[in-house]
């Protein structure tokens, strides 16, 4: 099969299963094993092309021109492969885990929570094989509807209050920024085409890029850049496989992975860091990072800990565009998949906990280590992960925005990253820490609890050990991630 | 070691350090004493049989270390007295938040009495 | 894979494996083979740098062996060893397989050729120590730990940033001796500053180490701050600062030293103040005086590992290590007592014992380079560790009023261990030769000279007289349960009650703000609801009247736009 | 067979509904009278099928009404903009019937069914005369028949409800006040130059220059076709009238008749009156553009209030009309483009929407929103729908909104118009709240107990699906309206820039 329809057929897979999904609906184990099958379908295929791209092929399709000039496209280059493969690589395990958490919960409706489940796969996959902004936007509001009945899924008035606000803010920057930093570039450039340096240099005013990409940084609403963050925290009112693998990486990274791309392919590193457009940008994200932390660390309930912990972690990543140089985007990107093992795993032990002990506060958990060693094992690992820590591989992602910042000569900016090391401490260590070292205040309570299904626990393992894997392995990552272009290409 | 005496019981000297017994009496204590002062001089003595040489010329003047030593330690106990003046504190002040005033856990713990 | 083989991965490997061998005997022979199989792996090569490959264009090295790194590794390994056999009784694996992890961390630190492996295995040793506070299982030792790790990492994160610049910066990241003078270096220095303990970034010792296990604490006291010294020998040998920071560093714990009521902080205080005589010898940088810090860094490892043994078996059978609980205890301990003197011994630097071999070497060094204030700095803070730890300390726990415990002797890994490291301190300073010949530099130096030998038993004795004659009058500072305010103070309490302060003004203002930004957009919502709501006039039914009115209105504005 | 009608496809445009609408009412019974309707509305979209396909590459199709060769004879003149607008309104006609079917028959007693269609297809045929022609004179009379048969339709729903009548009634004053301005406004226009031809008008104009009665002609044209269109603040007839008329009825308003005025007024200013006509553009700067943004808002927000959803809908509609409005008012290319691009998008999606309502209003009984609640597990395909078309109001990509909104915005950013350009932008997220709002009823609520829904019969649901299908396929593949569009845009102006050049 020619690398084209394979990318078509990555998208179509996560895309089609939902109709399957439906006519087995009644039938739950039948259900579900349609999702793993199609989450493992999903992968050979993005993995087939991942060993494609590495080779050098850069497969691309235009599918239709929707307006005059404006076509419906796919081009996969080293980046969005990259997130491609993270997200339907980690579909896979959580796929498996929803099995686990959505039984062991009670959950209601679980087909339709594995129908648009199936959606947001597809939609991110699409966002990453965009070729083009225009496409990639039409992928991102897909990802943003499709995940609204996930947030509600519980329906009750909290839930419905969280999936407002999330849908209120995600909507409200993408249509009111992002959509006009859209149109204004395709007015200047008369194309939204991902090109290597950026398309932009040349027909824009300098003076005017800061705003331009004002309007780029807010209205991509899913990188939860402060002030338009609140809504990652309403959305852990979603069951946790979709905290999981959506609110720790599918959307999120979805939102990250466009700043990363607007910054390489639209505006150009180059551009950036000459007319210098970014800065502010990079003192938000460095607020972002801090002020996030600090806020994860007075949060007692564990998802909402975890979710502003996402939202400071998502700003390493702007900051790594907005650093503007090419090991700011190595580091970027790097983050974006040591940062999905991590908070996956994080999650996924928060999902556990709640489906082995009804337990959601960081305060009742005294004393669960020694029920559930298994999970705070893994959470433990998952949270050096996230803070940076050797030999986990959060702390590769960490030294190349370091580097980064070095290069760039902001030092300040190394002290940021190296107090948010310090607050992640403070708010991940104490966790397990509590659970197995202090004696829990009810006892007869926690007699009965045990470690969660071994649906949940496996998931779990498999994410933390990807944290020590990584470690290890990060020279073929750094080695992939050296292919984005950076400069533009030139002309034959 | 004063008033502790009185608390040497017959079974004390079945124990296994009773070689030592009574060193801690005021008795003891005045014997250590003596016994410390006698080899002070004896030490001081030696050097005015074979002179020592040091790498400053401060350590020519006679018995140096040993008056040092001796205003070294006057000085340490008056500086932690006013030290202590300043700086002590409760032992609970930093509450739950610190070991200083919590019991040592029993788990971590075998204690068992000498004579159990 | 032997190009990614460290003695670290030894221990490494070997922690992972703990929960599968049986408790007891089985696990307890295991946990002592272990450092043997460690030393195994470096002992016998040939100086130069092993393993070396390259990633993502970096020169990584793990594995460098030359004598500096050989004498830290086999001390950590040896007192690894002594401390597995300490822990003989211990049943807990998390304790043991933090006790290899950052047994291991510490040697893969000692033997990194490059400043990334040695960050790896800088932050591995902080976060396997931590274990041995939260093994405690109580709240105190649990914000205790809380607080070492921030600390401790944040001495990574420094390092880390440190590298970055330092790489930035010489476009290498090979660990070798630096100059101070840009941030780079600064950076690490700091980093390296933290856990050697530096005054003013000292306080996490004090604070964490009487907070761990019994066991614990004597693990904690090998490793960390001897790590930092090593960085120091290698990274910053003859950096004039070093010296002032060292002095600083051996005066001032004295006071606290005697004042503490909890005798394993007074040894933290105590280890303190000798880690400032290896800074000083880091910072002379002479041949010489790099021996010194090294010799005393071995030394150290050992004497004082051997009293926090001894204080740590005290606190295992009587429950306690306040000075104000025990007393008298040599008539049911008196092998404890023995070992504990041997260690005393040691500090206070008398003749035939470690400290005395070892200490001689720094003072030398500084004499030699005729520094006489550092010298007499120097031999005050000898003074004042004769004082605190080689005699109040031995007094409170076994001498002094009868605090009518009677406790078993320690049990007897306890005592093996520590008649095995007493045997070390004796050793060593008998035979002085076998440590001299393992140290860094080739420099000839004899400390048993005649004059030396007295001088030294002179200071010992006269101190030793006046402690006497003190405490027969009561004027030593009375031990007391209380708390000692340290440095540590501006972040306990300082620190949180301005953070409160500042989150009580940004509540206020935060509250005051949404309060009144929320009633704006009530009223906001308010006012959109009675114009555009079902019965306000945008959207009410009109009568056809008043839809006349407003085309007549519109016509009227257009036909005034008409003829302007 | 096909040679001989060929040629006269834009007389049988008009004439078929026309002609059929007399017997429509002769074959009495509801079933007839619905099939002869259905055949006849079918046979006119392939008409304008077959003209759309003609003038698609821009050829202008001129056809002289018995011969008589303009300016003294009538002129049907058909270029791609009428050809693109005669389309929506066959188009809406052809599947608002099928859709007719049942919901007629659940809302208007059975003998009057005749009756109803009878006025349908007049109404057809009016809107249809009125986008074919080219005689100024015969939009009016066009668009008188098209309005007294809307005035009927909209009473017809009196059955239901007997506010129909006051709203019917309030209809048939603004429409007629509006027709009157419209006649004067062509009698100034005709004193001036003295041609009825919209092409010769334009000739004349351009030869005669600005006056005072031309200014005066145009303010009343543009008044009176802006009641008929519903142009902010002179809408107030339509909320009630959408509100009440029968649902198949709203449908096809809202689909058709406001467009339909649109694209008069679109006609008269830009070809009759000229692109560059000073005057013109002035008032549209000054009066119609922040008469639509105050649309956009005011419109949008009173929507988000309402409690009966084809009243929502309706002030949706007038929110839309503003972008309409805004779009030509900003007098450049793209926006032409996009109010002409946005007349077919808005017509598909809305006639969808007002469908789901009249689905609501046969199945469940009411289009109360609040009583609609759990309504998307009864009826699933239903609410769908309504979920579909409510994306396209927003404007989320995949839907025809997005396209209309994308030019919409690209003209204001052409232009430099920044604030213009957020604020569209600000309106459409109006609309996610008066959507969302009925998407959380629908689906996150239980409902209330003992409330049994039944699915809409697939008679309705089918026309549903088409409009909403339509809706997502213009969206997804926009080349041809938005070609046609564009093509529609540079004629208008092109003509005139010709005209108004010497």
């Amino acid at each position: 099969m020619s690398n084209e329809n394979l990318l078509l057929l990555a998208i179509a897979i996560p895309a089609l299963t939902p109709f399957l999904l439906a006519l087995f609906g009644k039938l739950p184990n039948l259900r579900d094993a349609v999702s793993v099958v199609a989450s493992i379908a999903t992968f050979a295929a993005v993995l087939h092309l991942l060993l494609a791209v590495i080779d050098g092929a850069r497969p691309a399709i235009s599918l239709l021109e929707v307006m005059p000039g404006l076509v419906l496209g796919f081009e996969i280059e080293p980046l969005g492969m990259l997130f491609a493969t993270v997200a339907s690589g980690l579909w896979i395990p959580t796929s498996l885990y929803s099995i686990g958490y959505m039984r062991g919960a009670h959950e209601k409706k679980q087909t339709r929570f594995a129908i648009c489940f199936a959606i947001a796969i597809a939609a991110a996959v699409g966002i990453a094989f965009s070729g083009n902004l225009f496409t990639l936007f039409i992928f991102y509001e897909v990802l943003t509807i499709s995940t609204y009945p996930l947030v509600a899924h519980k329906e009750t008035p909290e839930a419905k209050k969280g999936a407002r606000t999330y849908l209120a803010i995600l909507m409200t920057t993408s249509i009111l920024f992002l959509l006009v930093a859209l149109i204004w570039t395709w007015n200047i450039t008369g194309t939204t085409e991902f090109r290597a340096g950026g398309i932009l240099e040349g027909h824009i005013d300098p003076a005017l890029v800061p705003f331009l990409l004002a309007l780029f940084a807010f209205g991509i609403g899913k990188a939860a850049l402060m002030p338009f963050h609140r809504w990652l925290p309403a959305a852990m009112v979603a069951p946790t496989p979709v905290s999981a693998l959506l609110h720790a990486v599918a959307v999120v990274k979805a939102g990250v992975f466009t700043m990363l791309k607007v910054g390489t392919y639209i505006f150009g590193v180059g551009f950036l860091s000459k007319t210098g457009a970014a800065d502010w940008l990079m003192w938000l994200a460095a607020a972002s990072i801090l002020i996030a932390s600090i806020v994860a660390i007075t949060k007692d309930d564990l998802k909402a800990r975890l979710a502003y912990s996402t939202v400071s972690q998502l700003s390493y990543i702007t900051l790594g565009v907005a650093l503007a140089t090419q090991m700011g985007v190595v580091g970027g990107a790097m983050h974006i998949v040591t940062h999905a093992f991590g908070k996956i795993a994080l999650f996924m032990c928060a999902g556990a906990i709640y489906v082995a002990a009804h337990k959601t506060k960081i305060s009742q958990l005294d004393g669960l280590g020694r029920k559930m060693p298994i999970t705070f094992f893994c959470f433990t690992i998952a949270a050096l992960s996230i803070i940076g820590l050797p030999p986990f591989a959060g702390a590769w992602s960490k030294w190349y925005l370091m580097i980064a910042a070095a290069e760039t000569s902001h030092l300040i900016i190394i002290g940021v990253l190296m107090v948010s090391s310090l607050l992640n401490v403070a708010y991940l260590l104490p966790i397990p820490a509590r659970a197995f070292f202090l004696k829990s205040k009810d006892d007869d309570a926690n007699g009965k609890i045990e470690e969660a299904p071994l649906f949940c626990l496996l998931p779990i393992c498999f994410a933390a050990l990807g944290c020590v894997v990584i470690f290890f392995t990060i020279g073929g990552l750094y080695e992939y991630l050296l292919n984005i272009p950076i400069l533009p290409e030139s002309l034959p | 070691m004063t008033g502790s005496s009185d608390k040497t019981t017959t079974n004390d000297k079945a124990l296994p350090g009773a070689m030592l017994l009574g060193i801690d009496t005021a008795r003891g204590g005045r014997i250590v004493t003596w016994l410390l002062v006698l080899i002070c001089i004896l030490l001081a003595a030696v050097e005015f049989v074979w002179p020592l040489h040091g790498y400053f010329e401060i350590e020519d003047q006679p018995v140096f270390y040993g008056w040092f030593g001796i205003l070294v330690c006057i000085a340490l106990a008056i500086f932690a007295r006013i030290i202590g003046a300043i700086l002590k504190r409760r032992e609970d002040y930093y509450g739950s938040l610190s070991v200083s005033a919590e019991e040592h856990p029993a788990f971590d713990l075998a204690q068992e009495k000498a004579d159990a | 894979m032997p190009e990614y083989y460290t003695p670290a991965l030894a221990y490494i490997a070997a922690a992972l494996l703990v929960p599968f061998v049986p408790k007891g005997f089985l696990r307890g022979l295991y946990l002592l083979l272990v450092p043997v199989a460690g030393v195994l792996i470096f002992w016998g090569l040939t100086p130069g740098t092993y393993n070396a490959f390259n990633l993502m264009g970096m020169q990584i090295g793990l594995m460098r062996v030359d004598a500096l790194s050989q004498i830290f590794g086999l001390a950590f390994s040896l007192a690894a060893m002594l401390a597995a056999l300490y822990a003989w009784h211990l049943r807990d694996t998390v304790q043991q397989v933090a006790t290899l992890l950052y047994a291991g961390s510490a040697i893969g630190a000692v033997f990194a050729a490059d400043l990334i492996t040695l960050f790896v295995f800088w932050e591995g040793t902080a976060i396997a120590s931590v274990f041995l506070i939260w093994a405690r299982r109580t709240e105190g030792s649990f914000a205790a730990g809380m607080r070492y790790l921030v600390i401790q990492i944040g001495s990574g994160v420094i390092l880390i940033a440190g590298i970055v610049l330092y790489y930035r910066e010489m476009g290498t990241i090979s660990f070798t001796a630096m100059e101070l003078g840009s941030p780079a270096t600064w950076t690490i220095l700091a980093a390296i500053g933290i856990k050697c303990a530096f005054p003013f970034l000292h306080n996490w010792m004090h604070d964490a180490y009487p907070s761990a296990t019994v066991t614990g604490t004597v693990i904690l006291s090998i490793f960390t701050t001897k790590l930092a010294v090593y960085a120091l020998l290698r990274g910053f040998p003859g950096t004039e600062l070093l010296i002032y920071i060292g002095v600083a560093m051996a005066l001032f714990p004295i006071a606290f030293a005697l004042l503490e009521n909890d005798l394993r902080r007074v040894l933290t205080y105590s280890l303190n103040s000798q880690l400032g005589f290896m800074v000083v010898g880091a910072g002379i940088g002479t041949p010489l005086a790099i021996n010194g810090a090294a010799a005393h860094a071995v030394a150290s490892i050992f004497y004082q590992g051997l009293l926090f043994m001894a204080v740590g078996a005290i606190l295992f059978r009587t429950g306690t290590a306040r000075a104000t609980a025990l007393g008298g205890l040599y008539r049911t301990m008196p092998l404890t007592m023995i070992f504990c003197l041997v260690g005393a011994a040691s500090i206070s630097a008398l003749p035939f014992t470690s400290g005395f071999v070892s200490k001689s070497l720094i003072l030398s060094a500084a004499g030699y380079d005729k520094m006489f204030y550092v010298w007499l700095a120097l031999l005050a803070a000898s003074t004042g560790a004769i004082l605190h730890t080689g005699l109040r300390l031995p007094y409170l726990a076994f001498f002094g009023s009868d605090g009518s415990l009677r406790p078993k002797e320690a049990p007897g890994g306890m005592l093996l261990a520590m008649a095995l490291t007493a045997a070390l301190c004796i050793l060593i300073g008998v035979f002085p030769g076998a440590l001299y010949a393992l140290l860094p530099n080739d420099v000839k130096y004899e400390p048993y000279t005649f004059s030396h030998t007295i001088v030294q038993l002179q200071l010992v004795a006269f101190v030793a007289l006046a402690f006497a004659w003190a405490v027969g009058r009561g004027l030593l500072p009375k031990a007391e349960r209380s708390t000692i305010l340290d440095f540590d103070w501006t972040y306990r309490r300082l620190l949180p009650s301005i953070i409160r302060g500042l989150r009580r003004l940004a509540g206020a203002v935060w509250d005051r703000a949404s309060r009144n930004i929320n009633s704006r957009l009530d009223n906001l919502v308010a006012a959109v609801f009675q114009l555009h709501g079902p019965q306000g006039p945008i959207a009410r039914t009109w009568p056809t009247g008043a839809m006349v009115m407003m085309v007549a209105l519109l016509l009227g504005m257009t036909l005034v736009l008409t003829y302007l | 067979m096909m040679a001989l009608i060929e040629p006269h496809l834009p007389a049988l445009q008009v004439v078929i509904p026309l002609v059929a609408a007399p017997f429509c009412m002769m074959l009495g019974r509801g079933g007839l009278a619905w099939i002869f309707a259905s055949v006849v509305s079918l046979a006119t979209f392939v008409i304008s099928i077959a003209l759309f396909a003609q003038t698609y590459d821009g050829t202008i199709i001129s056809y002289h009404m018995g011969g008589w060769a303009p300016p003294i004879g009538i002129e049907y003149r058909v270029d791609i903009l009428n050809a693109f607008v005669l389309l929506i309104v066959s188009g809406s006609a052809a599947l608002v019937l099928p859709y007719a079917r049942s919901s007629v028959a659940a809302e208007i007693p059975a003998e009057r069914q005749a009756l109803f269609y009878t006025a349908f297809l007049l109404c057809v045929a009016g809107l249809l005369g009125v986008t074919i022609t080219g005689d100024a004179f015969n939009v009016f009379v066009f668009l008188e028949i098209s309005s007294l048969a809307t005035y009927a339709l909209v009473a017809s729903g009196a059955w239901a409800n007997k506010r129909a009548l006051t709203a019917a009634y309030n209809y048939l004053i603004m429409g007629t006040i509006g027709a009157t301005f419209f006649v004067i406004g062509i009698g100034m226009l005709y004193s001036v130059t003295g041609t009825l031809n919209m092409a010769d008008l334009a000739v004349r104009i351009a030869d005669h220059g600005d006056s005072s009665t031309l200014r005066m002609g145009f303010v009343l044209i543009l008044l009176g076709i802006g009641l008929k269109l519903a142009m902010f603040p002179l809408h107030l007839w339509l909320p009630n009238a959408y509100a009440y008329a029968p649902s198949a009825v709203t449908a096809f308003l809202a689909a058709t008749a406001t467009k339909v005025a649109v694209y008069v007024m679109l006609r008269f200013m830009f070809t009759v009156l000229g692109f560059d006509y000073e005057f013109q553009a002035d008032t549209l700067r000054m009066v119609v553009l922040p008469l639509a943004i105050i649309a956009m808002f005011a419109a949008s927000l009173v929507a988000i209030f309402q409690d009966d959803l084809k009243r929502m809908l309706a002030y949706s509609s007038v929110a839309q009309i503003g972008y309409i409005l805004l779009g030509l008012s900003l007098l450049n290319e793209t926006g032409i483009t996009a109010s002409i691009v946005h007349l077919f998008n808005h017509a598909v999606t809305k006639a969808a929407l007002f469908m789901v309502a009249g689905c609501f209003i046969f199945s469940a009984g009411t289009s109360s929103i609040s009583k609609l609640a759990g309504v998307g597990r009864d009826m699933p395909w239903t609410t769908a729908a309504f979920v579909a078309g409510g994306l396209s109001l927003i404007g989320l990509p995949l839907t025809v909104g997005f396209i209309s909104k994308w030019y919409l915005v690209l003209a204001t950013l052409e232009l430099g118009w920044w604030p213009v350009a957020l604020m569209i932008m600000a309106s459409s997220l109006l609309a996610i709240i008066y959507v969302w709002r009925v998407v959380e009823v629908a689906y996150l609520q239980p409902a209330p107990a003992g409330v049994t829904r039944k699915e809409a019969p697939l008679s309705m649901l089918i026309p549903t699906w088409i409009f909403v299908g339509l809706s997502v396929w213009f969206g997804v593949n926009a080349m041809l309206t938005a070609t046609a569009a564009g093509r529609a845009a540079s004629a208008l102006i092109g003509s005139s820039h010709i005209l108004w050049k010497d």
